[in-house]
Order: C-alpha cells, then structure tokens, then sequence
C-alpha cells in the first residue's frame, strides 16, 4: 500500500499530531500497547492525543469523529468490536486520514494493520492443553464478556481445538466477565459439581487464569487441574514461574505498540510501509518464562 | 332492601377491619337530596374509613351502597367520581408540584377540541372564578407547595365543589382555616342545598355542627350508634352518645400566671412575612395568638423555634439572649413546638408510637448511645393513658392512627422533651371533644408545672377560655395585645381584620 | 436583545442552564476548536441516543420511579431491528418499527410486572436488565449482528440539508416528548402520580395506567436509541448499550427531575444530556489523560450542579 | 421445635425469607451437592462482600439516600491497602487500616457533598463512582498490584477453627450493623430522617449529621468489603468492583428496605445478598448456559420478590 503525501505539506514545520483511541485503559494489556505508543512517540517527536473507548464501539466510533474534526495528522485504532468499530475506519478514510489498527481487527479495511490474531492465541493455548492431557479430558472454559471481539475469538479458536481432538470434553463452559474475582467464585462453583473430573481449565485471559488457580489452591486441587490462559501479564509470568499457572500466551505489546506508531508516521511521512505487520503469539511455559522475565 | 325514593344515598350494614382493629361494624346511613348530614364520634370512631369507602378509596367487607337507584358495587374512585360523590379528604390530598388549577381540575383536566389535549387558559379562569366566588385570593397560577396549610384547605373545597356533584363528603374541612373561611364555606354549603346536593359533614367542632347540620349520624368505635334530627339533639345529648359519657365544662378554670418571663420577643421581623413582633410570657401562662388564615402566627412560631431564619430582633429566654439556629437548639434550650402541620412535621409516619413518642428525648432514654427500651416503654405507656391514645399498644405504627390520635402523639412527643415553654400551633385541630377536654386539662397541667404556654388558635372560644392574654396578628403586624377578661370574640375578629 | 436575555433567564429555571454556559465559555476559551460548528454537529449526534434513553426515563422518574433495563433494551432492539435489516431482505421500515416494538414490548413488560406486583421498580427494572442482556446474546448467538442495508445505515450516519439525521430525530422527540409533559392529559397525570400518589387516585387517576404508559413510552424511546446506535455502529452488538442507564438517569437528575417524583422538563433533561456531552468532548478535546478524565468528570458534574443549586436559593 | 417454629415466623417478616427457603429447597432437589457444608461455605464467603457492601448501603437507603459510589471505593481501598500490603513492608494493620479510612475519606466526602449542597445523593455519588475510579486507576497506574504478604492475604483466605476468615468478618459485621441499627440513638435517627426528614428535623434530630454518618459508615464497610476482595485474590486491581453497587442495592431492597426511605433490616439484607448468592451459585452447579443464565437470575430474583409481596399481602 501507500500512503498520501498531502499531510506533510499541510503540516508545514509543525509537530506531527496523531489520535489514538485505545480499547480499554483498564486492561493492564492494553494499557502497556498504550504505553508502548507514547514511548515511541516521543521518540520520534510525535504529538499523541489518546483516549480511552471503554470498551464501547459506539464511543470509540465518537472518538475517532472528534479526531477528524480536530484534523489530526493520522489515527491509531485499538478496535472494540470487529463490525462496530468498523464505521470509525470508513470515516477516517472518507475524510483522507490515515487509520492504523492495532492489535485486533476491523472488517473494514483500515490503511495498515498492526497485531495479531486472537484466534490464534486460543489455538496456542488449548493445544498445549491438547497435549498436556494426550488429546483426552474433561475441560471447563471460562469466557470473558460474552459477544466481544476477543470472547467470539478466543472461543473460535477454542473450539477448532476440540473439534481436532474429539477426546477432549468440555465440560462447561461460563463467563467470568475477564474478571479475577468472579472467575474465582466460578471455579469454586466450578470444583463443587465437578470436584475430581476436571482435568484442565483454559480461560480466556490471564485475570480469570488466576482467579481459577486462586480457587483451585485453596481447595488443594491445583496440582491435578492444568490452568492455561492468555496475555502473560507479570502476575501471570509469575505464577508460570512457581508453577501455579501452567501456561500463558504471550502477545507482543512492545512490538504491536511501536510498530503501530512507526506504520503511522511511516503513512504520514509519504514513506512505503507494510500493510500488515502480524506479530507472532508465543507460548509461556515454566522452561522458557524467565526469557519475558525482564 | 327497601329504599325510598328520595334518598341520594344508603348505606346498609357496612363493615370494614383492619389487621386488630374493628374500624366499622354494621353502620347504616341515609342521606337526602339538600340535606346535610354530620356525621360524628370521637378519635378513631371510623368516620374517615366510613367516608374513605364511600369513595371507593377502600373496600368494605362487607355491606351496601345504594346511590340513588344504584348500587355501589367494587366502584373505585375514578367511577364513584363519575357517579357524582366528590370528597374533601381529612388528610389534605394535594399535589405540591402542581399549580391550584391543577389541582382543582385534577382528573377532570379541560381540553380542547382534542380530548387530550390540555387548555390550562380555561382552566385557569374557571379556577380564578371559583376562587373569586369563594372570597380566597389565591392565583391560580401558585403552586401548591407555596400555599399556607389553610389555603390548601380551601383548594381542596375549591376542587371538591366544583365537580357538581350529588353528594359531597366533607371530613373536617374547617380544621384548618379560620372562622372567615368557616363563614365562606357554610354559605357555599347553604347554596350547595338549595342546589339538592346532599352533604355529608364531619368535624369535632360542636358549634358547627348544630350551626349547619339537619340530621346527625353517631358512631362509636366502630359502632352504629344512631341518627337523630339536629333539632332534636342538644350538645350535652350529642357528646354523651359520641363519648358514652357526659362532660361538663370544657375549660377549666384559670389559674393565675407567675411573674417570671420565660420567653420574651423583641421586635421580631422577617422580611416580607412578619415585622415587629413583641410579647413575653410568663411561667404558668398561656398566651393566645389569634389571627386570621395568613397573619403570620405560624411563621413566627417557626422563628422562634428555628425552623426558619428571622431578620432582625431579639428572643430571650428566661433572661438570656439567645439566637436558635436550628430545632436542635431550640429543643435543648427548652422550646417545644407542636406544629399544624401534622403529616409534614409532626411524626415519622413508619415508626411505632412509642418510637415517636420519645424522639425528641431519646438521650434522655440512652446510655452511651444505647437506648434503653424498657426507660421508653415505661414513658410511652404513661403519655398514652394521659392523652388517651387510641391503639393497639405502643408498638402500632403512627401511619394507622386517625388523625386526632396521631397529633395526641405528637404532644406527647414535644412534652416529653421537658419543655419551659411550648408553642402550640392549632393543637387541637382534628381532636374530638373528648381530647379536646383533655387537651385543656393537659395545657392546665402544664402550666401548673410552670411550663409557658404559646397557643395559636383559630378557635376564638378556645384561645379565649384559656389564655391570660391574647395576642392578635393581622397581616404579619401585632395589632393588640389583650387581657382576657377585656376580649370578647368581636373584639378580637376587629384587631385581626385590621 | 430583550428578548433573548428575558428567554434565558427563562431558561434559568431548568436546573443546570448556568453552569452549562460558564462550562461551555471555559471551553471556547481554552480550545478554539470546541466553538465550531463541525464539533457541535459531532457533540449534538453523540448525545441523540444518551438523549433519547434520557427523555424516556423523564417520563419514569416523574412519576416517583426507575428505569435500570434501558441499557439492555438498547442492545435487545438492536440485535433485533439488526437482523431484520439485511440488505435486500425487508423494507427498512420493518427493522425499525419491529425494533421499536420489542422495546415497547419490554417496557411494558416491566410496567405490568410493576403495577401488578408492587414490586419496587429499582428490582423489577434490575431484573429486566439482566433479562435482557441475557435475551439479546440469544438472539444473536453472542455474536454482532452486521451486513446490515444502507437505508438502515442512513439512519445513524446520513444527512438531510447538511443536518446528521440523529440530530433531526433528537430534535423530534424532544419537540413530541415535550408537548407530551405539558401539553397533554397524560402529561398532567404523570405530574400527579409522581407528585402524590395518593392525591392522584383520590383524584379518580387510574395510577396503574399512568405507570404502564411511561414504562411503555420509556421502551419505545429504548427501542428507537437501540435503532439509532445499531444504525451508527452499523451493527446489532449484543453488548451494547452497557451502562447506558446511568448516564441517561444521570442526565435527568442534572436536569432537574427529582427522584422522589413530581418535578422534571425535557428542556433540563436535554441540558443534562448536553452537559454530559460537552464535558466528555471538551475533555478529549483538551487531551486529559485517560485516568484523570474520570476524576475531572465526575468532579465537574458535581461541581455543575452544586453551582446550580446554590443559584437557585438565591 | 416450637421455639424453631416461632423464629422462622419471626423471619416471615424479613421480607423474602419464604422464598429464599423455597429456592433453597428447589435446589437442594435438584441437585444434591447443593446442601452440602462445602458448597455452603463457599456460598458464604462469595456473599461476604456483596454483604458487607449491602449492610452500608442498607443505612444509606433508609435515611432516603442512595450510594452508586460502592464498587469504586472498594477499587480504591484495595488498590490502597495492596499498595502497603507487600510482604516485609509494613504490619498488616497498616493496609487494613489506611485501605478503612480510604473508604471512611471517601464516605464522608460523599455525605459533605450531599448535606452541605442539597445536590441529590444519585448525583453525588455517581459522581464518585467515576472519580473513585479514575483514582484507583491513577493509583495503581492502570495495573493490578500483586505481590501481597501472607498475612494479608489470609482476611481473604484463611480460617479459623475451620469457618473462612470473611464468614467470620461477615457475622460480626451482621452483628455490630444489627445492633447499631435497632439498639442505638443512631439507628433510631436514622430510620426517622428517611421515614420524614422535617418532622425528623422539627423532633429536633440534626439530620445532616445523621446523613454523614450513614456514608461515611456505608465508605467504611466499603473499605472493609475492598480489603476483602484483594486479599481474595490477593491482588489490589483498579478495575475490581464494577457494578457492585447495583448488587448490593439490589441485596437491600430485595431484604424489604425501601428506596423511599424509613424501613429495612440487615437481616432483610442478609437475605437478600444470600438469595442472589445462592442463585448464581446454584445456575452454575446446574451447569446452565451463560446467555440463559442471565434470564433466569433476573426472572428469579423478580419472580422471588413478587412471591414475597404476594405473601405479605395476606
Ligand atoms: N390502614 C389502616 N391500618 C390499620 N388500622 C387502621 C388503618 N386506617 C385506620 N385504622 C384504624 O381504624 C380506626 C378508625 O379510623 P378512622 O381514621 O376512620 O377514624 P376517624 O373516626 O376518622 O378519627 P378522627 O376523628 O381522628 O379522624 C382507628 O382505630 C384506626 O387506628
Ligand atoms: N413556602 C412558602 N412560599 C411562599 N409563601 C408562603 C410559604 N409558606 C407560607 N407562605 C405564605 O405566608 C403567609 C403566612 O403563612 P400562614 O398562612 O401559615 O400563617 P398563619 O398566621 O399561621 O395562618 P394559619 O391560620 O394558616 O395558620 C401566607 O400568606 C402564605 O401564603
Ligand atoms: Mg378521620
Ligand atoms: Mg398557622
């Protein structure tokens, strides 16, 4: 792809000036992409304005309106939901401002992509799973906030798993919100009806992975119940180096985050750039842990 | 059942409970076209209930109501309404937040052309007529919360009235206003039955009764009694069979004040309400304040006790200067106020009798923050047989009193606080003749105790059979200050017209 | 000149008029671009739906009660009008009146269960948001609900004479909802119960009816901010609308309707609706960071109607 | 038996107690896993802070007021206490103690705010909600705090003679609020400012004072309920107890107290937050499907309080 020199003129010796809308500032994952973009922008001498959507496409879609009213040099968008988010992209473009995703992705096609793919993170960690266990189970599966983007994708890629190893039951499957609390009383539900049966857990993020390794320690079954989740938070990290926590997955937030920035000055600038920029996932074990460790 | 022609409206046999309470029991009643008809008993007899059923407001267990031709079966309001019966209710029901003409015209708005679709400017001028042709000088256009309790006492009559309807129920519509008002009210009534609107009438104030009423229905706890024609019933008669027995002298005898002045007002004034206001009173004395609807007597009772700002000028009390900023203070320093207003400020409705009872003095009853129960249960049963409280026990909610029963209450209440002086603001309104006597008999304790006595009245034979002196207030202005033995009932209508 | 000064004091009654001017000033002050027309067009388009929801609960809170299901009212008439509204497949009117219908379904609903149980609304309301969260994930298998005609779309993202149609439905519905309150019977009613139930049904007002009406109202005005978001979101998402019922209540209270019932206007409503978008704008505008947008906000709407209140003991 | 009998009587008038024994039962049928000592327990500690919340907002609710604020000041107590809870820092009094007082600070902010300006406590505390978030956020710069001493984690962990610490803190709690409510000058002042805040005023009760004593009480018992949730999963997070106020309302009012003001009754309460743990708890024991899950918890808890006004009635 290209992008359109038009800006840079229009900017004249002013400091570049890009919008960033983030998914959720409340997201210790999210927060750290968000960290990630600053940094890199003030090395680059960038003016940033980020905001926060809340986890609301319809917010995030206003944000993105103020953004091209305020005629910012380019937009980097952390998407809420795949199909709502989508019309902030339309109208970026409409209005000839660069918008890159960051993370996850729209259906509509923005000027580039940063990120990875959530379906792939699931794949990752029910595989290990998969294999753990020898392609045979009983597994429980916590969801987040049902019908976001990354619960519909994080159970897709679950559910491919199961549907390859017809051995692995799943044998209930909630939502825990993405919550540590709440997973936690889950679990605890959870080992009440299906006490001695359950041979893995796999959560949807890291929260609820250890909301269920709190659960299951108390009750002393953490030794005969795998826990995987996703995002490799640090207290994740840790809890993958006691042992508490079998696996996590890793994403990418340094790299998702300056690449992000970079893609965009690249697109302003007039520079070439890479339409899509797919960071691989990385699974978390106890042997490789200390490698994230920093 | 037989039912004669002429009869507006019959009732057979009405019954009604309330969870312990036998509120009516085989009631009858007939009423004729242009007659009005009292209906009386003491405190708690069922005459609300009674009036409340007739309404359709509550069901009856079981009995007959025959309208005309009709029988009232499982009518609600909004049909009986329709049918022709409206109500002036003894608990002022009112909508604050609406203007008067909205409240009067309430349920029957006008319209346009469009059945739904308001003409508040017909509304309005039909409100101002009615108004103007009850003598009350209140634009339509005020909202109710702004009224005076009294005014709304007369929205209410206003709103009542102007339904044409065939009998209108009336429970105590002059416990609130002033003798002028009472006098407006009675001319309307005479014109209602010339119209052949039948009324029924209720009010524990005797005088009108024999005034204006043709027959007169007595109820006793619950019990039909019996109807007699007014002309055939004296007030001695009437009260032995609303009481079951006979009470002679209302007043007792005064007894002479004491020198020492426990209150004294200086020069009050509150901008635009009341200006000047100077008395004292003595230990042992009861001043009256007399004064017609709006004069200003319930304001200054306000000031003094706190509840609201005054501009300038003093009060003392027993010789110190002191400036009350709240009924908090006002109550430590020694002031007690019953209010007219019962249901506003009188009583937590959601609280037992006893709970009510030692509010104000709850410290009295608590160690470390600890209420003792048994110190206020002791208390709560005593003030219940002095005022004769009707209830089920000290731990009936206030909310299922009648009415004179819940401002016996709430006396109960301010004495308890151990006040050296109390404003008494209508304090006897909605008491029946009974209580009322009690009431006199409790003012006469009280300042045999040496307590001071403030009591504003619109009853001019109350404040005369009980006060030292009377102070009159005409417009928030002070415009005598009397002996009782020089004021007459003209005397004083003359200061308060002034 | 008189004319214009006599109409704002007039204006000054409804609760939080002043302080939205004094917001709005700092604002144009501080930032240039907060006076344009392009960010009014975009402020006014982001409140319409917190509007409508707002406008709706109006009628409720008058009358003494809540509506907490809003929020999910949204998302079940979104899902719903959503999957109806395919291109190619139903006129656009069908998507919108059967989406209108479920949230007057719902509303209703909750007035039925309301008059007939003397459940509180606060419980009953609580439980149909959860119902309703519920339903809309099973309506659209927890998935959003998207490929929807341009016709529909128009709806949340075309213009007429230049004006966002979001903006002409808001301006709509504040005119109707307005006549509603003050001009009709039922209006006068919802006044009365709200302001003593008991008077009202003295009054020969049936206070079930009035009930039913408002939670009913208060759906279709749901199901019509439910339309109005899928159409601009330009998908039918399960999870939208989350919370959606505070900021809407919020907006009334700011407006000047009390929660105890009897008081409230639609002018104070909007304004509470507004003002909640001014400050959100405004402090995106400004490039607050994200944390302390939080605090500043709810300070500033505190701050607003303290201010408001202390103008009105004068 | 009799004396049995008679007490189950008594509890009749706790509002929902028939129905929670009927639910109870229900599931015990169902599923016999249900009735065991194990799941109750876990069942207790889950409801030990909604509990605790519900008991603040129990005082709150019956002078007539309302606290939205609950779920943010239990982020921030926890994100504070954690932040001086890791282990060989301070003795585990210190987090406890300042995690209280942050909630105490909080509380009586909210009851300065609502006596001394008349800006109503739906606002207010709203208002609180977001700022209380946004600090938890700046205070914990947006990330969760772990690393927690041992000793700190067993509030929410550990036991004694077998029973869980938090059923432990819930029991006392349910005591002291209890007495405090029934036996105390404040308990009898607080139950008349809600049932008539003038004749309150005029029985000569300083009713501002009453107001801030029942928020800062309820900020109190919401430090205590945040200090519980980090030790449970012993991590202080920014972003902990969202939409814990509508629970803990909803535990209040489902109890039998009333959002207009003047009754209720922890035991009510109790009740109250134990039928909505043992729903949840028992939806999940019988496996149902999330998106069904939030249907039949909402027409549960509906369904229960309208059985219960049905009771009452006879
Ligand atoms: N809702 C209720 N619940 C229980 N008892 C009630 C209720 N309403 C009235 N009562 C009782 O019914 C009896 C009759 O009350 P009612 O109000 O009819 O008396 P009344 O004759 O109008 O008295 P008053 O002259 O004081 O107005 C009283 O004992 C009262 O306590
Ligand atoms: N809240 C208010 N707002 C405006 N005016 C008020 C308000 N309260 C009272 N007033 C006015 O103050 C005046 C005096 O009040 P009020 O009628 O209570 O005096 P009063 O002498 O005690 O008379 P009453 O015989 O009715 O007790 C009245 O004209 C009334 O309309
Ligand atoms: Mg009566
Ligand atoms: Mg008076």
């Amino acid at each position: 792809g290209q992008g359109s020199s038009d800006n840079k003129e229009a900017n004249g010796g002013k400091k570049m000036k890009i919008g960033v809308t983030m998914l959720s500032m409340q997201n210790e994952f999210i927060v750290k992409v968000s960290d990630e973009i600053e940094k890199k922008a003030q090395e680059m001498g960038v003016e940033l304005i980020v905001v926060d959507a809340e986890r609301s496409a319809l917010k995030q879609v206003e944000q993105v309106e103020s953004f091209i009213a305020q005629k910012v040099d380019a937009i980097i968008m952390n998407p809420c939901e795949v199909e709502a988010s989508s019309p902030a992209v339309t109208k970026a473009l409409a209005a000839k401002i660069p918008i890159v995703n960051v993370n996850s992705e729209t259906s509509a096609a923005p000027t580039a992509f940063v990120g990875s793919d959530d379906v792939e993170s699931a794949r990752i960690a029910m595989n290990y799973i998969a294999e753990k266990l020898g392609g045979k189970g009983n597994i429980l599966m916590m969801h987040g906030y049902m019908g976001q983007a990354a619960q519909i994708k994080r159970e897709q890629g679950a559910r491919e798993i199961f549907q390859k190893n017809p051995n692995l039951k799943l044998l209930a499957h909630q939502t825990a919100e993405w919550d540590r609390a709440k997973a936690m009383s889950l679990m605890e539900n959870w080992i009440q009806s299906y006490g001695a049966n359950v041979n893995a857990v796999f959560a949807q993020n890291d929260e609820m992975g250890m909301g269920a390794v709190n659960a299951l320690t108390a009750a002393g079954r953490k030794d005969k119940v795998i826990v995987v989740s996703i995002d490799a938070i640090p207290d994740a990290l840790q809890a993958v180096k006691k042992g508490t926590l079998n696996a996590t997955v890793f994403q990418n937030a340094q790299q998702q985050g300056a690449n992000a920035l970079e893609t965009a000055v690249k697109i302003v600038k007039g520079e070439k750039f890479e339409k899509q920029t797919l960071i691989p996932f990385q699974l978390v074990t106890k042997e490789n842990v200390e490698t994230f460790l920093k | 059942m037989t039912r004669q022609p002429d009869q507006l409206l019959q009732v057979r046999n009405l019954s009604k409970s309330f969870v312990g309470v036998k509120a009516l029991d085989q009631v009858q009643l007939d009423l004729k076209k242009g007659e009005v008809h009292a209906v009386m008993g003491e405190n708690g007899a069922g005459k609300s209930t009674f009036m409340k059923i007739l309404m359709g407001l509550l069901s009856p267990d079981s009995g007959e109501i025959w309208l005309e031709s009709e029988i009232l079966k499982n009518a609600d309001v909004n049909e009986t309404l329709k049918r022709g019966i409206s109500m002036i209710h003894q608990e002022m029901l009112v909508v604050p937040e609406l203007t008067v003409a909205q409240n009067i015209f309430l349920g029957r708005e006008k319209t346009n052309w469009l059945p739904f679709w308001l003409d508040d400017a017909h509304s309005n001028a039909q409100a101002e007529a009615i108004l103007q042709q009850m003598g009350v000088d209140i634009a339509p256009t005020t909202l109710l919360k702004h009224l005076s309790v009294a005014e709304m006492q007369m929205v209410e009559i206003a709103k009542a009235i102007s339904n044409n309807a065939k009998v209108i129920i009336m429970d105590e519509p002059t416990s609130a206003i002033s003798d002028k008002e009472v006098a407006t009210l009675f001319k309307i009534i005479k014109d209602l039955k010339q119209q052949g609107v039948g009324i029924l009438y209720i009010s524990h104030k005797m005088d009108e009764i024999f005034q204006i009423s043709d027959t007169i229905t007595v109820l006793r706890d619950g019990q039909y009694i019996g109807t007699k024609p007014a002309s055939d019933l004296d007030q001695p008669t009437l009260i032995s069979m609303m009481v079951g027995r006979e009470i002679t002298n209302l007043f007792p005898e005064i007894v002479p004040s004491k020198d020492d002045v426990v209150l004294s007002v200086k020069q009050l004034t509150r901008q635009g309400v009341f200006s000047d206001i100077t008395f004292e009173v003595r230990k042992g004395e009861v001043l009256g304040l007399a004064g017609l609807m709006g004069a200003g007597r319930t304001e200054v009772a306000r000031a003094i006790f706190g509840l609201d700002r005054y501009d300038s000028g003093e009060i003392q009390l027993n010789g110190q200067t002191v400036r009350v900023q709240s009924p908090a203070e006002a109550i430590a320093l020694g002031i007690g106020y019953v209010s007219e207003d019962r249901k506003g400020l009188g009583f937590i409705p959601a609280m037992t009798i006893q709970d009510n009872i030692t509010l104000s003095s709850l410290p009295q009853h608590a160690k470390a923050g600890w209420v003792m129960t048994d110190s206020e249960a002791t208390v709560a049963t005593r003030m219940m047989q002095n005022l004769r409280i009707k209830a089920t026990g000290a731990a009936q909610k206030v909310s299922h009193l009648s009415g004179g029963n819940q401002q016996k209450v709430v006396i109960a209440k301010v004495l308890q606080a151990a006040p050296d002086v109390v404003i008494l603001d209508e304090p006897t309104r909605g008491i029946d003749i009974g209580a009322k006597f009690e009431i006199y008999k409790l003012i006469n304790d009280l300042t045999a105790q040496g307590i001071a006595v403030v009591m504003i009245s619109s009853e001019l034979p109350e404040i005369l059979g009980l006060s030292h002196r009377i102070l009159v207030l005409s417009k928030g202005k002070q415009t005598a200050l009397l002996s009782t033995t020089e004021a007459t009932q003209d005397m004083i209508m003359k200061f308060a017209m002034q | 000149m008189n004319t214009i000064l006599a109409r704002s004091k007039n204006l000054g009654q409804y609760g939080i008029f002043g302080a939205f001017v004094v917001i709005c000033l700092g604002l144009a002050v501080i930032n240039p671009q907060f006076m344009t027309v392009s960010n009014w067009t975009i402020i006014i388009t982001q409140v319409s739906i917190n509007a409508l929801l707002a406008f709706g609960v109006t009628f409720v809170i008058i009358t003494g009660g809540i509506d907490l299901s809003l929020g999910s009212m949204v998302a079940v008439t979104g899902v719903v009008a959503a999957s109806l509204a395919h291109p190619d497949t139903y006129p656009v009117i069908v998507p919108i009146g059967v989406g209108v219908l479920s949230g007057v379904a719902m509303g209703a609903l909750n007035g039925l269960v309301i008059t007939k149980s003397k459940v509180p609304p606060f419980i009953v309301t609580l439980g149909m948001m959860t119902i309703g969260r519920g339903l809309a994930l099973i309506l659209s298998k927890g998935r959003p609900i998207s490929n929807l005609s341009d016709s529909f779309n128009f709806i949340g993202g075309g213009s007429v004479l230049g004006i966002p149609f979001p903006i002409l439905i808001l301006v709509v519905f504040f005119i109707l909802c307005t006549l509603l309150l003050k001009k009709t019977v039922l209006g006068r009613y919802i006044y009365a119960v709200g302001g003593n139930e008991q008077a009202a049904t003295a009054s020969g007002i049936r206070v079930n009816k009035v009930k039913m009406a408002v939670y009913t109202l208060c759906g279709g005005l749901a199901g019509l901010a439910g339309i109005l978001l899928t159409a601009r979101i330009t998908t039918g998402q399960p999870n939208a609308g989350a919370g959606f019922e505070l900021d809407a209540i919020a907006a009334a209270i700011i407006g000047g309707t009390s929660t105890s019932g009897g008081t409230g206007t639609m002018t104070g409503t909007l304004i509470g609706a507004l003002l909640i978008g001014v400050i959100s704008n405004g402090l995106d505008l400004l490039n607050v960071t994200s944390y302390y947008q939080q605090v500043v906000m709810g300070a500033i709407i505190i701050g607003a109607v303290v201010l408001d209140s202390w103008n009105q003991k004068k």
